[in-house]
């Protein structure tokens, strides 16, 4: 029940903001952040309650929905150390997207709060869904919130780029509805335990297809190059809330799906396709961060960051050992946070400036300190300096990755050095050097509103930092009996190579 | 002495090919319709044809005649004069309209 | 043969069975000819409207109770519980219509009576096609269908693009009909038989390259009514020509006949074809999606749209020739699809058809712009239409094409269900953009006129929408229903 | 026995920072209502020194907790900080042993002075509380990288400081054009580059060692070492952690950022950028001797980028300007001269050479500031002379720093320099190279170091007295000179010459630390100079520092002839000098160019042009297609009809095949 209150509670908001009779906007601010606040305590709650030790689901729900033939479709939800952190994330990082829409969202605001709850319906649904095809349901649902949110409220080239957003992720959803029905079908299973039990006894040739199908939907939603070039324009274009919600939940949408789907569904797949995984996150991690250095679109180099350090995401995840699989699970939470940050930070200047070229900055940490301490902080949480939360991530990744491919890993860390060289000019650009323009000294500094909102976030960030084993120890029992599949899937392989070897001709 | 099966069948074929040549080239509707009744009278001629084929055999058989293509060949008689009449009508109410039966007055709607 | 042989055979014949098989068509029957009566007397002109939808909800009861009793009158109708399911989709298809007509025609309100009585012939055809065992009953239920729309098509008789359109659909329906009966004839010259068991017995005889040219020609008229590639190029005419009710009707009613005669004939159609039926499928995707996409009129845009789902739901005819094994599912699927569509495309056209009675410009995309704002509701339920015909979750739309999908999938057809994945991208792209129209482009400066509330339009709006969502959530609730 | 109480240490300047923090944006805040309000800033120097100094009293208490020989380290209880898998925890304890607690010592104790000296240096500026609390940051930070019982805790102090290097750097961001951030900036990438390999060598320790606490590793290396097994890969994780100490520690090939570091305020020049930050790398490389002791060849590879690094540096600063600027590359020179030592092995000396020249460094650095302070900014040397009249207390302190940099005899440089010298020459070999070079950059560093006082503090003043004023600094900048003079004329008094038959304190000292790495590295039979050879060497180093010094001084006291004549006649050579030998060029004309180019062609060609252009010709071909076919629906019937046929043909043609 818990879960499903979880999903559902922002979806009855958005029908109560839907029907309000109200003429004022307040109202309707008040209920979405009041049911994002109960949601976020309810996340709270089964991330508290959740037990990190055990590799099962927890707090499942399950009924029976309707069958196909003879494959019973069953509404279950369940949560566990792969989506615990995730869920959590979603539930917490909601309430502060609500928030901060008040602040540049002028228009038709009953509208973006009925989206924000509906796509706040879709990302829970994605990340409890403990049945692919309730899970493929809540994965295309939650498109549809992010298309209107886009295209209404975005800027000027906001119509190219939601119609980009969509059909670009929709197309590789479509590919992995077609694995979806192969797996299904083949399996006579809907349920996600079902069809993993099913493709452990697969051969590769087939379970390579299916990996196959499903891995390229979550490689666009990452995204992973060479499918990024949507996540630019959609950053750039969408309202804060929107690239906020983008950074933040809906691109964990992929990296989850490639976790759950990719390696945990099909490990002997997943082994075989490692190398090209490694090395496209390794090389998305460089390449990310090359496009970053080139940007003078503020928002852009901070999309074009998240193919960086997404890149680190799918790389760690690949590298299918413990402490990659867990910097991986981590990271998706660090880059939510603060890339979510940085977003959120230039928002609230682009709401002063309406500006998005950094040449029209400069020099704020004297207009501004109170932005440019905590822009300075997101960044320094991005670049991962030790102590904030980026850097645990990145650090598990990369040694989880040296662990598989020591050469994988010593591409992947100069990221470490480039990272730091965009953000970094970034940072220049924006804060540091001269006043040149004069609007900019009479900017008014950050209000309280949004102070409120980043501070939280800001201290999240110090604290996963700091004391990661929080999160980290919830995805114990999850991640060791992921990493035991794959020893087993691993053995499994080796010995069919032998059979081939030794079968005569 | 009966006329060979396919002596009828290959005319029908070639009362449908003319009907065909017809619908595709002629540019009065009327005409069009009268193409259409041809490849329609092919149809019957093969069908009958075709069941005085089946039958010979059934009767030798000790079978009744084959009676499946008669009766099509009955119903589609039958049809041919309702769609006569509303193809008729329709060019009635088409001409009203452009005081036109041809067929190129017919191409307003198009991409 | 005995008398009392031939009194058995008049017996088994015409036994109770019979009757309850024929009793939906004997009720639609009952209710033209009712209909017609009434038209006789101008007093009796406000019983059209109870009369009509009497008849509707009286063969719906007649299915559901007379329930599926088996091929009847000698194997020439197959009363199974496709027929039924079907027979009950057709009903809705023409309830709808209905619904939308009462508020369309405001200048030929005087003719409705006929217009009524035209409608619901339709039906009645489109059940024969459905039930037809052999192929002079589909014949006779196809003219019984195909008359009326021709007529119906037609109906607005002092406008241009009405006539065209019924002259259009009728002289191309009357060469495909010609085609069928050459088709049929070559068949039964090849085969002896017209019935399909028959003819599938029949083909292994002498006479099989025969009796496979005519199943050719059989296919292809059948083609023509789904509007398959390269037999599609009348429908956006004929579409956007006709009354937008007939529209709604052709859209979905005639569709859904011709697949459930197509499904039946899929049988005698050899495995080896199945690849070039899905490869056709996968054209006519291409073809209906690539025009759609160019399209600046909605209602042509989804006559277009229309297209493309029939290539989409030819994927799973091409399922079934490919493995038989998979009938059942496919015929599930098929019906499942064709549900959600009439519904969703149904409310799609149905919306045009009451912006359409604000005028003729109103089915341009341009003048949708803003939309959101002047009728929240409307655009929403139009977006939420848009939303199902691209097969997104939580409409009937997805789960039709999963079935679809699945049906393809598993009979090995995944290169061509790959490619036709991929063209539905191409749907979502032009569909999307009517979206972006209302919601997301600034209304036109010359203010657009108030739109009348319309309560039959609003009831066949709000129905069809709850049916998509029904259908999408819930779908045990029809899947259950009908197997 | 657990001493938490050690967690304090570092502690005491974190809370110090985060409470000078909230003072400068109570500070803001009060400066909001009225831009002339002080509000409470001022409490922030009094408080960060304090802290400081207490940390220092602290350090010192845990100092003399393991004189004895029974007990020779404290540590704490471990902070588990991240969670591996389900077994490892990457933990940090905070350990005092002999080592840390040296450098403890030096760092609390030259960063309290330091502290002090820059309540008075940084007093008036606007960003006077935030000054603080970077400098307390980095103090933390500091101790975290000294402390840490594992290397993971080193990086977390590796990065830290890193971070306070590139805030302090760029602290004046607004002034010049934004050069101070730019020289940040610089600053903390070029110390990422380091970092990454830093990176690659943990994980590969890792990888061998499955530990990450120094304790187990230098007990694994000593195993390897004892069973004999293969080193290659700890030679790799060697080299590539010496690659982290070249970022931090400003060798080649990463040492340019150091010079451009100075566009830091003096204080920070003196505490992170000569007496302690850049010193880590070698407190790294003394912190694992066994390690490097296990692979000689990283070592001497250690030694040659040492002694490279010396000379190249050292001979750049003969010609700067800019009095910072002579000490950066001072600094960089005598950074690889600890190299050098570190990589003979001499893991004594090199500390030792590590705290002398904290204390000479220290004083220069923060008498240049006095400097500085008392000309208003003004860093030109060739904009000063004769201001021995002005400022003389910063004249007599600034001439011991001068004394000890340049190795005078007796003083603390010339027993540190001497002994790695000496390490260095008794290894033999193609050690001698390394040794000459060592001898000629002694040369050049007395020479650059008489020159610097003779232009700034000797001949005719090359500025308008009557303009501006040149004046001695306030007591709270000189006393932290004179105690810093002290140190550097007395340092060498930690490691004396065993000739002098006067026990070596340091290397008594660092005994438990370094005889791992000493086995491992020498075994039995250490090389040892003959007495008479020491002599000889200690004599010729005070010979060389004697006369190039005295050369120094008398080819600038007079003016700036000497240099405008080298400018002028020097060529090439003057060019290379001015250049930095070209290095810091090769970056920006090179690198940076090379990878700016790179994003805009990545960015522009790559992805704009062709994925990006890719995907949307994906979209332009389907419309465009979908137009095409429009043709085909023309509304003609005949047209649609011949399709149909067609397709009727088509299929019947199939069909009857099939069925044929």
């Amino acid at each position: 029940m818990l879960l499903s209150l979880l999903t559902f509670l922002p979806l009855v908001g958005a029908l109560l903001v839907a029907v309000l009779p109200t003429r004022g906007n307040a109202a309707l601010r008040a209920v979405t952040l009041g049911v994002t606040l109960v949601v976020a305590a309810l996340g709270v709650w089964v991330f508290l309650g959740f037990e990190g030790a055990s590799a099962e689901a927890q707090y499942v729900e399950s009924h029976a929905w309707f069958t196909l033939g003879n494959i019973q479709v069953t509404y279950r939800l369940g949560v566990d150390g792969l989506s615990i952190l995730l869920v959590a994330l979603t539930a917490v990082l909601m309430p502060f997207v609500a928030a901060a829409s008040s602040g540049h969202i002028h228009t038709r605001q009953r509208e973006f709060l009925v989206w924000l709850l509906v796509m706040e319906t879709g990302m829970m649904g994605v990340f409890l869904a403990l049945d692919v095809m309730l899970f493929y349901f809540f994965w295309e649902v939650s498109l549809v919130p992010l298309y209107f949110i886009l295209g209404i409220w975005g800027a000027e080239k906001r119509i190219y780029a939601t119609l980009k957003f969509f059909l670009y992720t929709l197309s590789g959803s479509l590919l992995m509805l077609v694995a979806i029905i192969a797996a299904v079908y083949g399996s006579g299973h809907s349920d996600i335990a079902g069809i993993t039990d099913w493709a452990a006894s697969q051969p590769l040739a087939r379970t390579g297809w299916l990996f196959a199908g499903f891995a390229i939907a979550f490689a666009i939603k990452v995204p992973l190059i060479p499918f990024h070039t949507w996540l630019a324009d959609a950053h750039t274009q969408a309202p804060t809330a929107g690239s906020v919600i983008l950074a933040g939940v809906l691109l964990k949408m992929g990296t989850y799906g490639l976790l759950r789907f990719g390696i945990a569904m099909f490990p002997a797949a997943a082994i075989s396709a490692a190398p090209l995984f490694l090395a496209l996150g390794a090389v998305g991690i460089l390449y990310g961060a090359f496009l970053a250095m080139a940007q003078t679109d503020v928002k852009r180099l901070i999309a074009c960051s998240s193919v960086s350090h997404l890149g680190f995401v799918v790389m760690g995840m690949f590298a299918l050992t413990a402490a990659g699989l867990r910097g991986g699970v981590l990271q998706m939470i660090n880059h939510g946070l603060s890339t979510g940050l940085l977003f959120l930070l230039f928002g609230a200047i682009y709401e002063r400036r309406h500006s998005r070229d950094i040449a029209q900055f400069g020099g704020l940490a004297a207009c501004v300190p109170i932005f440019a301490f905590f822009w300075t902080f997101s960044m320094l949480a991005s670049v991962g300096l030790p102590g904030l939360n980026g850097f645990v991530g990145e650090w598990l990744i990369l040694l989880g990755t040296f662990q598989a491919s020591p050469l994988i890993a010593a591409l992947a860390v100069t990221g470490v050095i480039f990272g730091a060289v965009y953000l970094l000019k970034a940072t220049r650009g924006l804060l540091f050097g001269p006043v040149i323009h004069e609007e900019n000294r009479s900017m008014p500094d950050l209000r309280l509103a949004e102070i409120a909102v980043v501070a939280p976030l800001c201290l999240a960030c110090l604290w996963i930092g700091v004391a990661p084993g929080g999160l980290l120890n919830k995805t114990t029992g999850s991640v060791e009996a992921l990493v035991q599949r794959l020893d087993a899937a691993r053995g499994t392989l080796q010995s069919a190579m032998l059979d081939d070897v030794e079968r005569p001709r | 002495m009966s006329v060979p099966t396919e002596y009828l069948l290959g005319l029908a074929a070639i009362l449908f090919g003319i009907g065909i040549a017809g619908f595709l080239t002629r540019r009065n509707l009327i005409v069009v319709l009268m193409s259409i009744e041809l490849m329609l009278n092919a149809a019957n001629l093969s069908l009958v044809a075709g069941a005085r084929m089946h039958s010979t055999q059934r009767l030798l058989d000790g079978a009744g005649p084959d009676l499946q293509g008669p009766v099509l060949a009955i119903f589609v008689i039958a049809v041919a004069a309702v769609e006569a009449a509303v193809g008729l009508a329709l060019i009635i109410a088409l001409y009203r309209r452009k005081q036109t039966v041809s067929l190129e007055s017919v191409s307003e709607l198009r991409d | 043969m005995t008398t009392q042989e031939i009194a058995g055979l008049i017996d088994q014949t015409y036994s109770p069975q019979t009757w309850a098989g024929l009793a939906p068509l004997l009720t639609l029957a009952g209710g033209i000819l009712l209909l017609l009566f009434v038209e006789l007397f101008e007093r009796l002109h406000p019983l059209r409207a109870p009369l009509f939808l009497a008849s509707l909800i009286g063969t719906f009861l007649a299915h559901k109770y007379a329930g599926a009793v088996g091929p009847i009158l000698g194997g020439s109708y197959i009363v199974d519980g496709a027929t039924v399911a079907w027979g009950q989709l057709f009903l809705a298809s023409t309830m709808l219509a209905w619904f939308f007509a009462r508020q369309y025609y405001r200048t030929s309100l005087a003719f409705l009576g006929e217009h009524d009585i035209l409608l619901l012939t339709a039906p009645l055809g489109m059940t024969v096609m459905a039930g037809a065992g052999d192929l002079v009953t589909f014949f006779v239920g196809l003219e019984l269908l195909s008359i009326p729309l021709y007529c119906l098509a037609a109906f607005r008789r002092r406008r241009n693009d009405s006539v065209e359109a019924g002259l259009k659909y009728f002289i191309l329906g009357a060469f495909g009909v010609a085609l069928l009966l050459y088709g049929a004839a070559l068949t039964y010259v090849g085969t002896g038989h017209l019935d399909l068991a028959g003819i599938a017995a029949g083909l292994e005889g002498p006479g099989r390259p025969l009796a496979f040219a005519g199943l050719a020609l059989i296919a292809g008229s059948l083609f023509f009514k789904l509007s398959i590639f390269p037999f599609h190029l009348w429908v956006p005419d004929v579409y956007q020509g006709s009354p937008t009710p007939i529209t709604v009707l052709m859209a979905t009613g005639t569709k859904a006949a011709a697949l459930a005669f197509l499904m039946r004939f899929a049988a005698v159609l050899p495995g080896s074809s199945a690849n070039l039926i899905a490869l056709l499928a996968v054209l006519t995707m291409a073809a209906g999606n690539l025009g759609a996409l160019v399209q600046k009129d909605l209602k042509r845009m989804l006559a277009y749209s229309g297209i493309a789902h029939a290539g989409t739901v030819l994927l799973a005819v091409a399922g079934t020739v490919a493995a038989p094994a998979l009938a059942g599912d496919a015929i599930q699927a098929v019906l499942f699809y064709m549900a959600a569509y009439i519904f969703t495309a149904g409310g799609a056209f149905g919306i045009l058809a009451w912006l359409e009675a604000d005028g003729d410009l109103f089915t341009r995309i341009d003048s949708l712009r803003g939309l959101a704002r002047r009728r929240p509701w409307l655009a929403a339920t139009l977006s939420l239409f848009l939303l199902s015909l691209g097969g997104i979750p939580a409409t009937g739309g997805f789960l039709g094409k999963w079935l679809v999908f699945s049906v393809s999938t598993r009979a090995d057809l995944i290169t061509m269900t790959i490619l036709g994945v991929l063209l539905s991208v191409v749907a979502l792209g032009y569909y999307l953009r009517v979206i972006v129209a209302m919601y997301m482009e600034p209304e036109p400066a010359e203010l657009a006129p108030p739109m009348t509330e319309r309560a039959w339009a609003t009831f066949g709006t709000s129905l069809c929408a709850w049916m998509v969502l029904i259908l999408g959530v819930l779908p045990g609730w029809f899947l259950g229903r009908v197997f | 026995m657990e001493s938490n109480w050690l967690w304090l240490i570092p502690g005491l300047p974190f809370m110090g920072s985060v409470i000078c923090g909230a003072l400068h944006f109570l500070t803001l805040r009060a400066r909001e209502r009225n831009p002339e309000a002080k509000g409470p800033a001022a409490l922030a120097g009094p408080i960060a020194a304090g802290l400081v100094g207490l940390a220092f009293v602290l350090t010192t208490v845990a100092f003399s907790a393991i004189r004895g020989e029974d007990r020779t380290l404290l540590q704490s209880a471990p902070w588990n900080w991240i969670p591996v898998d389900g077994h490892t925890v990457a933990g940090v304890a905070m350990v005092v042993d002999r080592l840390s607690a040296a450098m403890g010592l030096v760092v609390t104790g030259v960063g309290f002075l330091i502290h002090v000296y820059a309540t008075g240096y940084m007093h008036g500026d606007r960003g006077y509380a935030k000054f603080f609390a970077y400098l307390n940051l980095f103090v933390a930070m500091m101790l975290v990288l000294i402390l840490s019982s594992s290397i993971v805790g080193t990086f977390v102090g590796w990065e830290g400081v890193g971070l306070c290097s590139y805030l302090l750097i760029g602290f004046w961001y607004d002034k010049q054009d934004g050069w101070p951030a730019e020289a940040g900036q610089k600053a903390f990438i070029m110390n990422r580059i380091g970092d990454a390999s830093f990176l690659l060598g943990m994980f590969l320790l890792f990888k061998n060692f499955g530990a990450f606490d120094y304790a187990s590793i230098n007990a694994a290396a000593e195993a390897t070492h004892a069973a004999g097994a293969s080193t290659g890969q700890l030679a790799l994780a060697a080299a590539l952690l010496f690659g982290g100490a070249c970022g931090k520690s400003a060798q080649l090939p990463l040492f340019t950022w150091l010079p451009d570091a100075m566009a830091g305020p003096t204080p920070v020049s003196a505490l992170i950028h000569a007496a302690t930050m850049v010193t880590s790398g070698i407190y790294l490389i003394i912190r694992l001797n066994p390690l490097y002791a296990l692979a000689p060849q990283v070592m001497y590879g250690v030694a040659v980028v040492g002694a490279l690094t010396a000379f190249i540096a050292g001979s750049s600063a003969l010609v700067q300007r800019d009095l910072k600027g002579v000490l950066a590359y001072s600094t960089v020179s005598q950074l690889g001269y600890m190299f050098l030592a570190l990589g003979s092995g001499a893991w004594v000396a090199a500390l030792f050479h590590v705290i002398t020249h904290a204390f000479f460094k220290a004083l220069l650095f923060l008498g240049a500031g006095s400097v500085i302070h008392g000309m208003h900014e003004e860093q030109d040397m060739h904009k000063m002379g004769g201001l021995r009249r002005y400022m003389p207390r910063t004249f007599i302190t600034f001439l011991a720093g001068a004394g000890a940099l340049s190795g005078l005899p007796l003083l603390s440089g010339f027993f540190s320099k001497d002994e790695i010298l000496g390490h260095t020459f008794a290894l033999g070999g193609t050690w001698y190279l390394l040794w000459l070079v060592g001898v000629g950059t002694a040369a050049l560093t007395a020479y650059y170091t008489w020159r610097m006082v003779a232009l700034t503090f000797f001949g005719p003043e090359r500025f308008d007295a009557k303009a501006l004023h040149p004046h001695e600094s306030p007591a709270v900048m000189t006393l932290p000179l004179v105690v810093l003079a002290l140190l550097a004329v007395a340092g060498g008094l930690l490691g004396l010459p065993h000739i002098f038959h006067v026990p070596h304190l340091l290397h008594h000292w660092l005994e438990p630390v370094t005889h791992a790495g000493d086995a491992i590295r020498f075994g039995e039979h250490a090389p040892h100079l003959a007495a008479g050879t020491e002599w000889m060497l200690l004599g010729f180093g005070a010979l060389i520092a004697l006369y190039f010094a005295d050369r120094g001084f008398h080819a600038h006291k007079s003016g700036l002839a000497a240099d405008e004549a080298f400018q002028a006649r020097g060529g090439a050579l003057a060019r290379t000098l001015n250049n930095a030998w070209g290095i810091d060029r090769f970056y920006t004309r090179g690198v940076v160019a090379t990878v700016k180019l790179a994003a805009v062609f990545i960015a522009v060609v790559i992805d704009q042009l062709g994925i990006d252009g890719a995907v949307n010709a994906l979209g332009r071909g389907a419309r465009r297609t979908g137009e095409s076919l429009r043709r085909f629906a023309d509304g003609s019937i005949a047209g649609y009809g011949l399709w149909m046929g067609a397709g009727a043909a088509v299929l019947v043609l199939v069909l009857t095949w099939m069925g044929v």
